[in-house]
């Protein structure tokens, strides 16, 4: 019997200042300079005292310690979100990332106060290019959507530099949200390419649709129904031929990393998500970590600045003949590249394999588990072995029971396990989208599955509990309409108080 | 290969699991072109596992390669050094909030949603706006989803700038604006670091989406009369948008009060440390205005109540707006963000508590102002390079002699100065942009000014 | 409303190791050594095989984060427990005593490596010794308990020496438990000096007793009934006068620290404990930290070694002419030690002060809103202030309705705030001994006590209610007779499964 | 003097809370008589209220004061250095562990008592004995208890124990029995490191409270026939007391096997650093025998039920053995322990696995040796001190020339080479105690050695 953490925590900006009447701790050497002149003049003044109360240290850390008890991370249970791989943080990885020796680091520092730094950040790149097969990355996008986006526009620019600028980008209808919202801030008109009925991309629409508008392709493969894309030497030769380039979406690289690389399935730019397959935290939504990672061709293309070896030093090129630009001021999420270059070096080649082998037979053997009761359907060749994931259907449920997969996924909560990714991908109906990545034992594995067909069977006997559900959290479902109903938006309490209102 | 990280990779369980599943492993990748498949070890690591202390001796002597300075740096050009208090690094390393994935299901992490609530609510509070959202990657992507913003908005395409506009926010927003058509026009910024209003009245025309400021300038000044290029954007139509270093608000007039439409900024000094550029917060946020709070990117987090009315709670909010629901139509395409830098955040500032904001801004005020000080004592070799009156934080020095060469000297005597401004700014040569943050005692603003007089 | 997390958690040793079949992590530097002979001939080997399960990092880190959710720091809520001293650990003290620089220092490392951390130790002894008043301190006794033995050796010493052995100690019937048995540890006869109605030291009952046999006193200032013993100064006048010693239990410091000194009010030795006064963590019940002090002419006697500055050096003195010997390894908790020098440092002379005098408000506060209501009583004098804690009775309550302290205690849990010391001191019926330190909130003392209100009315209203808590915690209220019956005795998996047994 | 650490030190709260008192804070201390009262500032600290960050520095300044060696020192003597795991810090430094009291309230603190239970079981199996309590202070002070615990159940006075007793130890053994009339007499161990049995059988009679055994000892050798002392024990009425480092029991025949009625330890090694010897965790057990489980010094946790019989819980058992209910007839005065050591052990045993111990066991047992090849091939200028077959971890070694000066040479080149054996044991003169623990590369080994040829 599993149950959350309960606390009646207040609001910080609705304390009360006048119970809370502290006023902060020290500032460093603030008495050094308390003979020096304040210079605020009345009109540049702030005037409105923010409501921000001052309390004791003891009060913060029982406030968050409180929050922390009800939040749910990797650490607490299993987090099967599909396409998100919540796989184990290791903790050693923080110590190499957080530190006060990087902390104080700038990222305009001389070159030669940070070599070991450098150094560090270039043998990470050299060794996701190996992972990737291709030949030069950068870490600056901050997350994988910004990577997509820098990939677009490497695209975009390649076609506009041979004269032949070009406004459709190809996407499988089974795509993440975030490479056709990342296409279109391109510049992109987004062309949707449809699922075989095995669950890969259709090959033929493929071919009908490319043409000397086509830029290019975004896809990830294994794709999202956690499927490995047979034809991708057939779609890269189509996509190649019309002189379009291919973008590999590397959110799923966990299902194959070490068996196969994107660059030699003739991918020319990959986006890594660093905090999915290399284990940076997610940290409730972010920071993550992106890479950027391209042909040699295309290395001119990459938005500046790169690391480069001159004369056994590293320094950081800013030049930007054809470069697209900057996609974020400096130089990356560094702290997720010190990660990554842990990860690495501790799993080392091996390892790295074993972690899609892993993933992958963990993925196949929930998949015989959950389906050896007739509740859960796979749809899209059930027979096909996945890799990184697997995506179920509860249409079945749904229509016999009313039970949905939103039912289930809060039914799931209450068993001290999170939720798997709901109603995504869009070409399953009812969807639950499961990855266990490399790091659930099995016993959680076969615990899962006993859940999820306790509630099918809940679902039947007694669909209200389900639709009840979750109890065993710290609050019980919540009301979505009031929290998003123009009457009732509540997203600051500033806002809630009435506009410009203050006390 | 056993490796702790991975649990069921005993050789004993995979060939157990693999029995269950009726496939041999190869059987699991046939659908793999044969050709694809990689028949030899990958090219990375040390060649096999390391231990953890193996890595960290590694680690170590990679790292022992860098150069400590002796006292803390003076770089700045809108990041600087700061504390971490210990129990904000405490707090933000509690594995329930930074293990946690986007709480998608807020049931069971109300916990995660209060604290971005909170986020949201205090930077409200602080830029003195009603709507702030859950986090951007950092400053020079949030000035950049600005224009995007004001460009849907208005559906007008241009953004007029300071010329001194933070040069990398400059290039980061260009690269993201113009292949949607988007065009920066730089408005001239007068020797005191003030807007020129008029060359801001001539470019100010309807084809303008926003007028941006910052405040204080990249330069650090503070600009005296900022309401009233709200003035003249209210005459085009046009949105106005200010980039403001929040611990200023603690004491200078926060841009809500003067207009703002949208607020930007940038977290890394509440509590984030510089992490050599990459720990970083975007804070993005506007106006109770129902067309610029459906036009904001990135996640947002609302208070509301569980389905019986009887309990409070806390959910992701407005969704439709997002990549995951909206897809190419989204607002943006972020999808993660920076949120665990938005809890940090938040723990700062409330570890400081509004009298600890007021009193590091008070100080940091101090500090720039005891600067200045050294700077007008040595008027025959440095100046300040804008003659504005009110500096906070940060302070541009035109030196007499070659930058460059003062710069090395100091470097190789263990002092970090300035950020060399020449090859970012127009018109800034032999200048250095020096910040002087929390971290700075009066023995350390001392040894650089001396250790200057010395080299110079 | 609280609750408290919940989680069905397995006990290691009883996990089926063959659903746990990893192998554990990489040890360092294996490889580099695995061409040695490795000799464990037949007869000395490890024969059985130990339920130790090998798990992955993930599982461990579950288990773990789970169980701490289960437990109850100050960190969580407020920890009134009287005599205990649970007041806020801050956090930056962590950052001093926990790195990877200290952890590498061995205790025997040569003087001249380690003099940085040897000043820090000797200035910290220096503030640690003007704070009480006296001459001398050692780090030596890992906690105060040891620190009374050490003392209590000293004194049995000191009498040794000038050639008239004693062997009588003088004890309050107050005292905590502790100074009994370190006496009797220390060879002498415990002779226990009655309360009087005032809540003192009976001056008179001490002054009959104390004879040629008395070796010396040992005394808590202010008592664990929080009063201070107002009459010390006589005190301390009749035991010197027949040749005694006295000594200071300082687990009550934190009421007078900075406004009154036991080396002034005559004790010659004291002990403190750094996990109290000085906010090192109590670690779910260690380790804490002991510190010894005493005046100039008992120097000599301290335990070794001590520290001593020579010739601008600081060293480890061993000699140890009168000295009682060693009362552990080495140079006592170092951490704590470190702990300590960050607490005075940020604290500063004014911050000392302020402890007590926020702690003394903070007590009387309590009492006067606690006492607002007709249900709980102060027994001893109810009009004099107290110090640092106040020792309620909740006899009334069991007389009116047959719910006891314990009883009110468990209820305590269920909203969110730990129990007070129960039945402790002896010498108060059904005591609920109360201590807020100075780092409770007024919020948070206004809160206890409306509690404790509401669970006195909810005794009197419904009193099998009370008696049938705890129910927001982990677990309900435990059979402690089975736990400590000899038949159902449970100390260890092992000891379950029967005695030799293994797998 | 408001402090962040003090919530209701404001003077206004203070003032509110007096008023509502109704007295004065000096009312509130009148009872203390007035020539008590310190009229000045104590003179502590630096004359004022320091931030984090001046802490820091000022415990840098301080601290950088300290030399480095180039690679991890060779100190034995019981403690050395080794490395702890980064879970283990993680989670041992969990708030809800770290800063809670002993769990007297068992029903909040489950998640500590589960964890002591674990301890205390896992240690069961490794010394294969059926009951170990929660906890000592440290090795030395938990074999000073197992003396007096047995002094107590036989009623008798005297304690044998090896000449080559840890010497620390020793001197706290001494000071901890002397004043209850106990004593030590020490029996002799031949050239290969063994107890001499026939001194020992000379020596045992019916006043000999234990026979005690360091095994390996503190020389780090193996002692072959250890359960020959437990017939001496038997055939006097005594007990055998084993103390074991935990590590070598991996691999090593455990006291349990071999007849210990307790067993000893010092937990230092299993992930809780040196700490300059301040974190450490005395580890004490007895056999299943009631009249030694109820001698038991220090807290001990037990499983039971709830009161409905339903659900499994933990709580403290056997209280009436401790100093607060039993008072001077206690079985120990100890109250605070080391529980968190305890805790912190359990998750490094945990984490390591069975597998891992032996591992690193064997891994330790093979770098010993490879040690003594080193110092087999130096024979000219170095030997080993004992002729024992087998060492676990630690190596005597004894020099030709002035090992005091070999030792400084060395310290100053940044190897810190094995303790000085000199001051501490009678007979080692020039000799020193070398630890090969699991920090040290083959590389560390062979810097060592080569650097002895160096300087020697
Ligand atoms: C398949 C896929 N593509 C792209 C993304 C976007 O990556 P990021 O969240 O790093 O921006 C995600 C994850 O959210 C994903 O699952
Ligand atoms: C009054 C009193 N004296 C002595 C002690 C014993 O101190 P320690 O727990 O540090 O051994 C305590 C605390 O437990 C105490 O409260």
């Amino acid at each position: 019997m599993w149950r959350q953490a309960k606390w009646d925590v207040e609001i910080l900006t609705e304390i009360d200042n006048s119970t809370a009447r502290g006023s902060g701790p020290e500032v460093p050497f603030t008495h050094q300079f308390k003979d020096i002149e304040l210079e605020v003049p009345e009109e540049l003044a702030r005037k409105t005292e923010p409501n921000i109360p001052s309390l004791s240290e003891l009060e913060v850390v029982r406030h968050f310690i409180r929050l922390s008890q009800m939040s749910f991370g990797v650490d607490a249970g299993m987090i099967p979100l599909g396409s998100c791989t919540m796989k184990y943080n290791p903790k050693i990885l923080d110590a190499l990332a957080l530190n006060s020796e990087i902390e104080f680091l700038h990222p305009l520092q001389d070159e030669d106060t940070v070599q070991g730094l450098l150094e560090i950040l270039y043998t990470t790149e050299r060794w996701l290019a190996e992972i990737v097969g291709l030949d030069k990355c950068v870490f600056q996008p901050p997350a994988g959507s910004a990577g997509e986006f820098a990939g677009a526009l490497i695209i975009r620019k390649y076609h506009l530099d041979r004269g032949e600028p070009r406004d459709e980008m190809l996407i499988p209808d089974s795509a993440h949200g975030s490479n056709f919202a990342s296409a279109a801030m391109a510049g992109f008109k987004v062309v949707k390419i449809p699922t075989r009925g095995d669950g890969c991309v259709d090959l033929d629409a493929l071919k009908a649709i490319a043409s000397n508008r086509t830029a290019g392709i975004m896809l990830t493969n294994p794709n999202t129904l956690g499927i490995f894309e047979k034809d991708i030497l057939e779609i890269a030769e189509a996509i190649h031929d019309i002189g379009g380039l291919l973008y590999y979406d590397g959110a799923n690289l966990n299902g194959i990393m070490g068996i196969a690389r994107p660059g030699d399935m003739g991918f020319d730019i990959v986006h890594l998500n660093l905090h999915k397959t290399f284990a940076t935290p997610h940290g409730g939504g972010g920071p993550g970590g992106g890479v950027l990672c391209v042909r040699r061709d295309l290395i001119d293309y990459l938005p500046r600045p790169i690391l480069v070896r001159e004369g056994g030093k590293l320094r950081w090129d800013y030049s930007c003949g054809k470069c697209i630009g900057m996609v974020r001021a400096y130089h990356g999420n560094i702290t997720s590249a010190l990660r990554t270059f842990g990860y690495i070096a501790m799993l080392g080649p091996k390892g790295l394999r074993e972690v899609a082998e892993t993933t992958i037979i963990n993925t196949n053997y929930f998949i015989k588990r959950v389906l050896e009761k007739p509740y859960y359907e796979l749809p899209y060749s059930p027979e096909k072995p996945r890799k990184h994931e697997v995506v179920l259907s509860a249409k079945k449920i749904l229509n016999d029971t009313g039970v949905s997969a939103e039912d289930i996924s809060k039914r799931l909560l209450d068993h001290g396990v999170h939720a798997p990714t709901m109603y995504f991908p869009p070409i399953v109906d009812e969807a639950l989208m499961i990855e266990f990545t490399e790091s659930e034992p099995k016993r959680e594995i076969d615990r899962f599955v006993e859940i999820l067909h306790r509630i099918a069977e809940e679902a039947y006997r007694d669909p209200s509990k389900v639709k009840g559900s979750p109890t065993a959290t710290s609050v019980g479902r919540l009301d979505l309409v009031k929290a998003n109903h123009p009457k009732t938006l509540a997203p600051s309490t500033r806002y809630v108080r009435g506009e410009g209102g203050s006390r | 290969m056993y490796h702790v990280w991975i649990p069921n990779s005993s050789e004993e369980l995979k060939k157990d699991m693999l029995r269950y599943i009726g496939r041999s492993f190869d059987e699991l990748i046939e659908d793999i072109p044969r050709e694809l498949i990689l028949r030899r070890d990958l090219e990375v690591g040390f060649g096999r596992p390391l231990s953890e202390y193996e890595l960290i001796r590694i680690y170590r002597s990679y790292m022992d390669k860098n150069r400590k300075p002796k006292i803390p740096p003076f770089m700045g050009g809108g990041l600087c050094p700061t504390y971490i208090p210990q129990v904000v690094r405490y707090l933000a390393s509690r594995g329930e909030f930074y293990t946690a994935y986007t709480p998608y299901q807020p049931e069971i992490n109300q916990g995660i949603l209060q604290a971005l609530f909170e986020y949201q609510s205090m930077m409200a509070e602080l830029y003195s706006i009603d709507v702030v959202n859950a986090s951007m990657y950092d400053g020079s992507t949030a000035v950049a989803e600005a224009f995007r913003l004001a460009m849907r908005v208005t559906r007008r395409k241009a953004i007029l700038a300071p010329e001194i506009m933070n040069p990398f926010y400059r290039r980061v927003a260009e690269t993201w604006i113009e292949p949607v058509g988007g065009k920066i026009i730089y408005y001239r910024v007068d020797r005191g670091g003030q807007p020129d209003l008029e060359d801001l009245e001539d470019k100010a025309d309807r084809e303008t989406a926003a007028i941006y400021l910052e405040n204080p300038t990249y330069l650090g000044n503070i600009v005296e009369k900022p309401e009233e290029l709200k003035n003249i954007a209210g005459k085009t139509g046009s949105l106005y948008i200010v980039f403001s270093e929040p611990t200023s608000l603690a004491i200078f007039k926060p841009p809500g009060e003067y207009g703002a439409d949208i607020i930007v900024g940038e977290g890394a000094s509440l509590g984030l440390g510089l992490n050599y550029g990459g720990t970083t917060l975007g804070i993005l946020g506007v106006r109770r205005d129902q067309s610029l709070i459906r036009q904001l990117p990135g996640k947002l987090v609302g208070m509301t109540t569980d389905l019986k009315g009887s309990e409070r709670g806390f959910t992701l909010i407005l969704q439709t707006r997002e990549q995951h629901i909206r897809r190419e139509r989204a607002t943006s395409n972020i999808t993660t963000n920076a949120a665990l830098m938005a809890v940090q955040a938040a723990i700062y500032i409330s570890y400081l508590g509004m009298s600890g904001l007021r009193r590091l801004a008070e100080t940091i005020a101090r500090k720039t102002r005891y600067a200045i000080d050294h700077i007008y004592r040595r008027r025959e070799y440095m100046n300040l390079a804008i003659g504005a009156r009110y500096f906070y934080r940060e302070v541009p020095i035109r030196f007499r002699g070659d930058y460059g060469t003062i710069y090395r000297r100091l470097v190789d005597q263990g002092i970090y100065p300035g950020i060399r401004l020449d090859p970012l700014l127009k018109g800034f040569s032999n200048c250095g942009l020096f910040c002087f943050s929390d971290v700075h005692s009066r023995d350390d603003i001392d040894l650089l000014f001396e250790s200057i007089d010395k080299v110079i």
